[in-house]
């Protein structure tokens, strides 16, 4: 007799459930007009705003948020039809679940585009989705080599992928510090291995030695082990493909075991949070970085002092969300329409000069002209090495 | 071999500060038979109230830094053991007749009470810990000691010492054994359980505030996140060592320590290249699961027998 | 003797009447739910029910094991990963493959009822918390083998994760498109919706039907008194096997079912936090009971998504955001899952069983035995 | 009238080479644990449709020998044979199977399932239905399942508890509870019930219809071992009994020929006999 009173249970649960999600007030959006009339566009952000990464989705989110307040001071006309420009920012926890969650919400919302998300590992589920609505997507810092390569032609990214940054950290290491015998760490997250992969291809290249792979997590604090083994293989180099949480006790526990070998990363590692956490072991650490100094960029002085005023200390990928956005909107202009199915057709076609450089998208959707710029703490600070051009040059 | 030493003073490291806190789960689980699995997160909180407690003394520079460093372990102490009593009075006290399972989840809950707390109090970002202590670095065959290494062993070894004879020698030790085995026997004899759980919790608790600190500042950061592997970590040593029995818990923390550090550092060599260090949990966990399969109640458990 | 069967048989009929009117409300509210939610809340909380869906096969299978043999499984999310793994690389481009659903999903299924065997195995004299570390370890090693099967052979593709998996289709009818019956528009969410649906619905079938038969007593037997189980002549070993390939089979083809709806999988959505959240369900909602599992299942799935309104109280409240509404959602998370256990210890819906075993009346017996730390229920 | 005796018991009994009438034979069974011998070299033979007593003074090795029966035990040497099968070194449920069904001296109910349950899951071993079955619910596990309840019901009716039969067993009076222990052993169609210590913890009132009940058994045909300190229990009702004392048999015989016997009243440094 069980099951039928079960089953009586069961509807009642199911209606439950039923009521409860609608508790959830929301109102939808329809496509409207501000008081002057001009067109509402909305332009999707999304980035992890809770969480460890969520200094850095806050930093995305302004980034953002700046180029949109430009461009409506400066005022947008597509078509002969004045617009206005609205930025509705998600958050995706970095979780590739909720991450195609948010996705569907903005594709539900009618943004005309979407600039994020901020890892790969959230880009690459959710570029499905968007595709699937035919929304253009423009991401500013998911660097794995599949978010271009799985054949939607709604993906961009302005920042150099892992393969570039692979190619030139390598050939750096091998070149530049005289890595003959090399180890490479890595913390089994989709950026890390990506990276370290490709430092490793490209080191072997370049005609470096490797003498040790080793692997950690992105969770745990205690690398003495894996860097005895290393300490054993006695290299001359050690390349590290994670972020600063790791980098920095990895960097501490180098010195206290008398491991004398350089110390490289990526740019998980050139941040600021480094050079906190690993105090004066971060010392004579190097690390690169996509793109050009802040200083370097054509647009970088003025660009830092705009967000600076604003929003304080740019946390890391704030130019790149930046040119994102000027690049979407740019290619609406070219269109002279915020109709997907149109300016999508431009985007490939745009070229200009943004903050972090020159800006253009090949027909993958990859950056072109993509620089790296290499650092190395000196004095518990980080000073430029040197850049190197990576892409594709541009075509004039 | 220098390198076999060194992996072995890792280990040993690692494991004392697993063993700290396996204490912990070990002596709530004797006397409740319940996973704290919030345990972790006080060893957190220990760590993070600890770095609190220096930022504000160290710059000030009025007080001698000992003595900063001594404010700060005793706060967080002092923390962790009002927080080890508010949860055990909140959270389980009111479930001791409850199938286990739900104060398992009710412990699972304030694990993510605790974390996210900490998130609002502290932040997301990870925080540094002050570098007070000087790091020396001392050589023996090869292989590289610091001075702060042999703190935490030596620290970790006379708190365990200490533990057991407060276990051992003490009326409050021998009351804590009397409501392990049976608690209305003890409530009998004139023990007031309550008062006995209370304490073991709080003890505990210090403990962890101790564990804490030491990861904190042996690596040289917190996060309020940390706290979930350590106590996982903790919790199998205990369960390796026979969960319930304190002389286990050590004896599993260390052993816990040194399996994995040997793990990450041979397993290659071991398995021929073909697996490397991104299989050293995997290593530590089957050798767990065959400790378990050969000896069901762990190393130092004794035979819990047919008890229905 | 005839006064007890005529009594058992009214209690049929009445019963009877009932669930048929409950049926017929459910049937409604089920076949309508995707169309007013996506009016009400929009598509994105269809896809957040899509999700719930999966998650009620997940705890129902959980239940078998936890609730009714009464194994504490903390790797649970181990099979569900099996079945998203198996379903990823037979019908992606990752090895070139494109199996069709029908031929994958009973492959999970029997895939993971495989490695539940093989998880239960080593198991099988284990108890309690001891069953549990061990379970824990086995998820955690399924995890790293997924995440580190990228070479020497590529396998898994690692932590980068599969992509480009195929959406699943039945007959031509690819669930991954938006189509349109009959003057209605079926986006591809509510398309799923409906697949997941009906094999929600198969799974709460067949655990009904377990539940009241001879294996679902010898599972419960167990789990009260392995010893008295032996001998009562129940051959514990192969039936706790059983409760063990059971739940993990349902899990396998939820994991698949999730591979084909997100396209996209990768190591890092099978983490221990998943299995502790399946077992929150259903103690939540109420071991051993179906409708609780259920409940429990869609509260959790829903409730965090729901808080993500907090904000919008808080303007209501003090006319401004205080604290980043993201920030709160697992404190709240966390604290109602304390404040629920601590007020209702046998979930919000206890199995007729545990209702009864907590309203056990104050028989001598019962104050005799009811030792004061009596957990061992 | 409820059939409670194993039906196929009465034509077993002459096959398998055990000498007519013995359901049950303890062949020279001995057991040690480290040094001592808690068993030694211990014989006897249980006849069908007999109360057959096993006594002892403390740590005489009763229950030792109750668990070398069950086969929880293996011996060191003989063996144990019920009908034509060797129990020795059997797994517990196949015991079962074999035909013997066993109480325990600790209550041992599946303490949250309501009294029915208890029975129905005694009736596991005599039952076929698997997953498929249950899922389907097709026309054999139907009738298999009606009849297992039914079945159960008679047994619960049989032992007197019939009312409680949608309790808690965890909420049943302890006399209940030992009936329902007993009517869960009786599901098994055993050809060998084998109660260790059923008085245990009761009061002369429930002892006394504890015997009634046992002594209806015998009339129904059911073969009782019995393991029991309480004499009045033992001397009232087995219709055979052995004594052991320190692993040895030192008397068997009818309780009367026992109670005479020199050396177990010396065993029970006497007046406990009478």
């Amino acid at each position: 007799m069980h099951s039928q009173r079960n089953l009586v249970w069961f509807s009642v649960a199911v209606l439950l459930s039923a009521v409860l999600a609608f508790s959830g007030c929301s109102r939808k959006d329809q496509a409207e007009n501000t008081a002057d009339g001009a067109l509402i566009i909305k332009i999707g952000q999304v980035s992890p705003l809770t969480g460890p990464q969520a200094h850095l989705g806050r930093d995305n989110d302004n980034g953002a948020r700046l180029a949109i307040d430009e461009a409506n001071v400066r005022g947008v006309t597509l078509g002969g039809q004045k617009v206005k420009f609205v930025l509705l920012s998600e958050d995706d926890q970095a979780d590739p679940k909720t991450a195609t969650i948010v996705a569907q919400k903005l594709v539900d919302a009618q943004v005309k585009g979407v600039i994020g998300h901020l890892n790969s590992g959230t880009s690459i589920p959710a570029s499905k989705i968007y595709y699937d609505a035919g929304i253009p997507q423009i991401s500013p810092s998911a660097t794995a080599i599949k978010y271009t390569d799985q054949g939607f032609k709604t993906a961009f990214r302005t920042m150099t992928n892992d393969r570039q940054q692979g190619r030139v950290l390598g050939e750096f290491l091998v070149k530049k510090m005289g890595g003959k015998r090399v180890a490479i760490i890595d913390d089994r997250t989709a950026y890390g291995q990506g990276l370290a992969d490709e430092v490793e291809k490209a080191v072997k290249a370049s005609g470096g030695e490797l003498v040790a792979r080793e692997y950690t997590s992105d969770k745990v604090m205690d690398f003495s082990a894996i860097l005895t083994s290393i300490k054993g293989k006695n290299p001359d180099v050690v390349f590290f493909g994670g972020m600063d949480p790791q980098g920095a006790p990895m960097a501490k526990q180098m010195q206290s075991l008398g491991l004398k070998a350089k110390f490289l990363g990526g740019d998980g590692l050139q941040t600021p949070e480094f050079l906190k956490l690993a105090g004066a072991a971060a010392e004579g650490a190097t690390a690169s970085s996509p793109g050009l100094p802040i200083d370097g960029m054509p647009g970088g002085k003025a660009f830092r002092d705009k967000f600076t005023a604003k929003y304080g200390v740019i946390q890391n990928y704030a130019p790149y969300v930046y040119d994102a956005v000027t690049a979407m909107i740019t290619a609406m202009e070219k269109a002279g329409s915020a109709e997907p199915a149109k300016y999508l057709a431009e985007l490939p076609n745009i070229h200009f000069t943004g903050v972090t450089g020159e800006i253009g998208f090949d027909a993958k959707g990859d950056v072109l002209g993509g620089a790296i710029t290499l650092y190395r703490v000196k004095a518990g600070k980080w000073e430029v090495m040197e850049t190197v051009v990576s892409g594709t040059p541009l075509k004039k | 071999m220098d390198i076999f030493l060194q992996q072995i003073v890792n280990g040993l490291v690692l494991g004392s500060i697993y063993a700290l806190i396996a204490l912990g789960y070990t002596m709530v689980y004797g006397i409740l038979e319940l996973i704290n699995f919030a345990h972790g997160e006080v060893t957190m909180v220990g760590g993070m109230v600890c770095i609190a407690i220096l930022q504000v003394l160290l710059p000030a520079g009025s007080v001698p830094v000992v003595v900063a460093i001594a404010l700060g372990v005793g706060g967080a102490m002092l923390v962790c053991m009002l927080l080890g009593l508010a949860i055990e009075r909140v959270a389980y006290r009111p479930l001791r007749r409850a199938p286990r399972l739900t104060a398992l989840i009710t412990a699972i809950g304030v694990s993510i009470v605790l974390q996210n707390s900490a998130m609002l109090i502290w932040g997301k970002q990870y925080v540094s810990f002050p570098e007070v202590i000087e790091i020396q670095r001392y050589e023996f065959g090869g292989a590289h000691i610091t001075n702060l290494q042999i703190t935490i062993v030596l620290l970790a070894l006379l708190l365990m010492i200490a533990l057991l004879m407060l276990v051992y020698r003490t009326r409050l030790g021998r009351a804590m054994r009397a409501t392990a085995q049976s608690p209305d026997l003890a409530a009998l004899m004139g023990v007031n359980p309550n008062s006995v759980i209370a304490a073991t919790f709080i003890i505990g608790a210090a403990l962890a505030a101790v564990a804490g600190i030491m990861v904190s500042a042996y690596y040289g950061l917190a996060h309020y996140y940390m706290g979930f592997l350590l106590g996982l970590k903790a919790f199998s040593a205990a369960v390796l060592g026979g969960i319930g029995n304190v002389a286990g818990a050590m004896l599993g923390g260390i052993l816990l320590g040194i399996v994995e550090s040997l793990g990450a550092g041979y397993i290659g060599p071991l398995t021929g290249g073909f697996l490397g260090s991104n299989y050293q949990d995997v290593f530590a966990f089957f050798v767990l699961i065959l400790v378990l399969v050969f000896r069901p109640s762990g190393l130092l458990g004794e035979r819990v027998g047919e008890r229905a | 003797m005839t006064t007890v069967w005529r009594r058992r048989w009214h209690q049929l009929k009445n019963d009877r009447r009932a669930a048929l009117a409950a049926f017929m409300v459910m049937g409604i509210v089920l076949a309508l739910l995707p169309f007013v939610t996506g009016e009400l809340l929009g598509r994105s909380w269809v896809r957040i029910i899509d999700f719930a869906l999966l998650y009620i096969m997940l705890a129902l299978g959980l239940n078998i094991v936890v609730g009714y043999a009464g194994l504490l499984d903390l790797g649970y999310i181990a099979f569900y990963a099996v079945g998203a793994y198996l379903y990823a690389l037979l019908a992606s481009p990752h090895f070139g493959l494109h199996w069709p659903v029908w031929a994958i999903l009973p492959m999970g299924a029997m895939v993971a009822a495989g490695f539940g065997v093989l998880l239960g195995a080593p198991t099988l004299k284990l108890r309690g918390d001891y069953l549990a570390i061990v379970t824990l370890g086995f998820g955690e090693i399924v995890r790293i083998f997924l995440t580190n099967l990228n070479a020497p052979v590529n396998i898994t593709n690692g932590p980068q994760g599969v992509s480009l998996i195929d959406p699943i289709s039945i007959g031509g009818f690819s669930l991954g498109e938006t189509h349109s019956l009959l003057g209605v528009t079926l986006p591809s969410t509510y398309t799923y919706y409906y697949l997941f649906l009906v094999l929600t619905l198969a799974i709460v079938f067949i655990s009904i039907r377990l539940q009241d038969s001879r294996i679902g007593r010898a599972w419960v037997a167990i789990r009260e008194d392995e010893v008295a189980a032996a001998a009562m002549g129940i051959n514990t070993r192969n039936v706790k096997l059983l409760a063990f390939a059971m739940g993990a089979s349902f899990a396998g083809v939820s994991g698949g079912l999730f591979a084909g709806f997100q396209g996209f999988i990768s190591p890092e959505s099978f983490t221990l936090f998943e299995s502790v959240i399946v077992l929150c369900m259903i103690v939540l909602g109420g071991m051993g009971n179906i409708a609780g599992v259920v409940l429990g299942a869609l509260l959790i799935t829903v409730f965090p998504e729901a808080l993500r309104y907090l904000g919008e109280l808080q303007q209501l409240l003090f006319g401004r955001v205080l604290v980043d509404p993201n920030d709160l959602r697992l404190l709240v998370f966390g604290l109602a899952l304390v404040v629920v256990m601590i007020f209702r210890p046998a979930g919000l819906l206890p199995s007729v069983r545990r209702r009864r075993e907590f309203s056990a009346d104050e028989s001598v017996l019962t104050q005799e035995q009811a030792s004061l730390y009596d957990a061992r229920r | 009238m409820t059939h409670v005796a194993n039906p196929s018991s009465a034509h077993r009994d002459a096959a398998g080479g055990l000498p007519a009438g013995a359901v049950l034979a303890v062949e020279n069974v001995s057991k040690h644990f480290g040094g001592l011998a808690a068993l030694d070299q211990v014989s006897f033979q249980v006849h069908a449709g007999e109360i057959f007593g096993l006594i002892g003074p403390n740590g005489a090795g009763k229950t030792t020998l109750f668990n070398v029966i069950t086969a929880l035990y293996v011996p060191n040497s003989g063996r144990v044979r019920l009908n034509t099968q060797t129990l020795s070194g059997c797994k517990p449920h196949a015991v079962v199977q074999h035909g013997l069904a066993r109480t325990f001296q600790n209550i041992r109910l599946f303490a949250n399932m309501t009294a029915l349950e208890n029975v129905m899951v005694g009736r596991h071993v005599r039952t076929t239905a698997g997953v498929l079955g249950a899922i389907l619910r097709n026309r054999a596990t139907r009738t298999e399942e009606l009849a297992t309840t039914r079945r159960a019901q008679e047994l619960l009716d049989y032992v007197g508890i019939g009312r409680h039969a949608q309790q808690l067993a965890r909420n049943m009076a302890y006399g209940d509870q030992r009936r329902l222990e007993i009517a869960r052993a009786l599901a098994t169609d055993p050809v060998l019930l084998a109660l260790d210590e059923p008085a245990a913890g009761m009061n002369p009132s429930e002892t006394e219809s504890l015997m009634t009940l046992l002594t209806r058994l015998r009339a129904d045909g059911v073969t009782i071992l019995l393991i029991e300190h309480d004499m009045r229990l033992v001397m009232g009702l087995c219709d055979r009994v052995v004594v052991l004392d320190y692993g040895k048999k030192i008397a068997q015989g009818t309780p009367a020929v026992v109670r005479g016997d020199a050396r177990v009243i010396e065993a029970y440094l006497g007046g406990v006999l009478t």
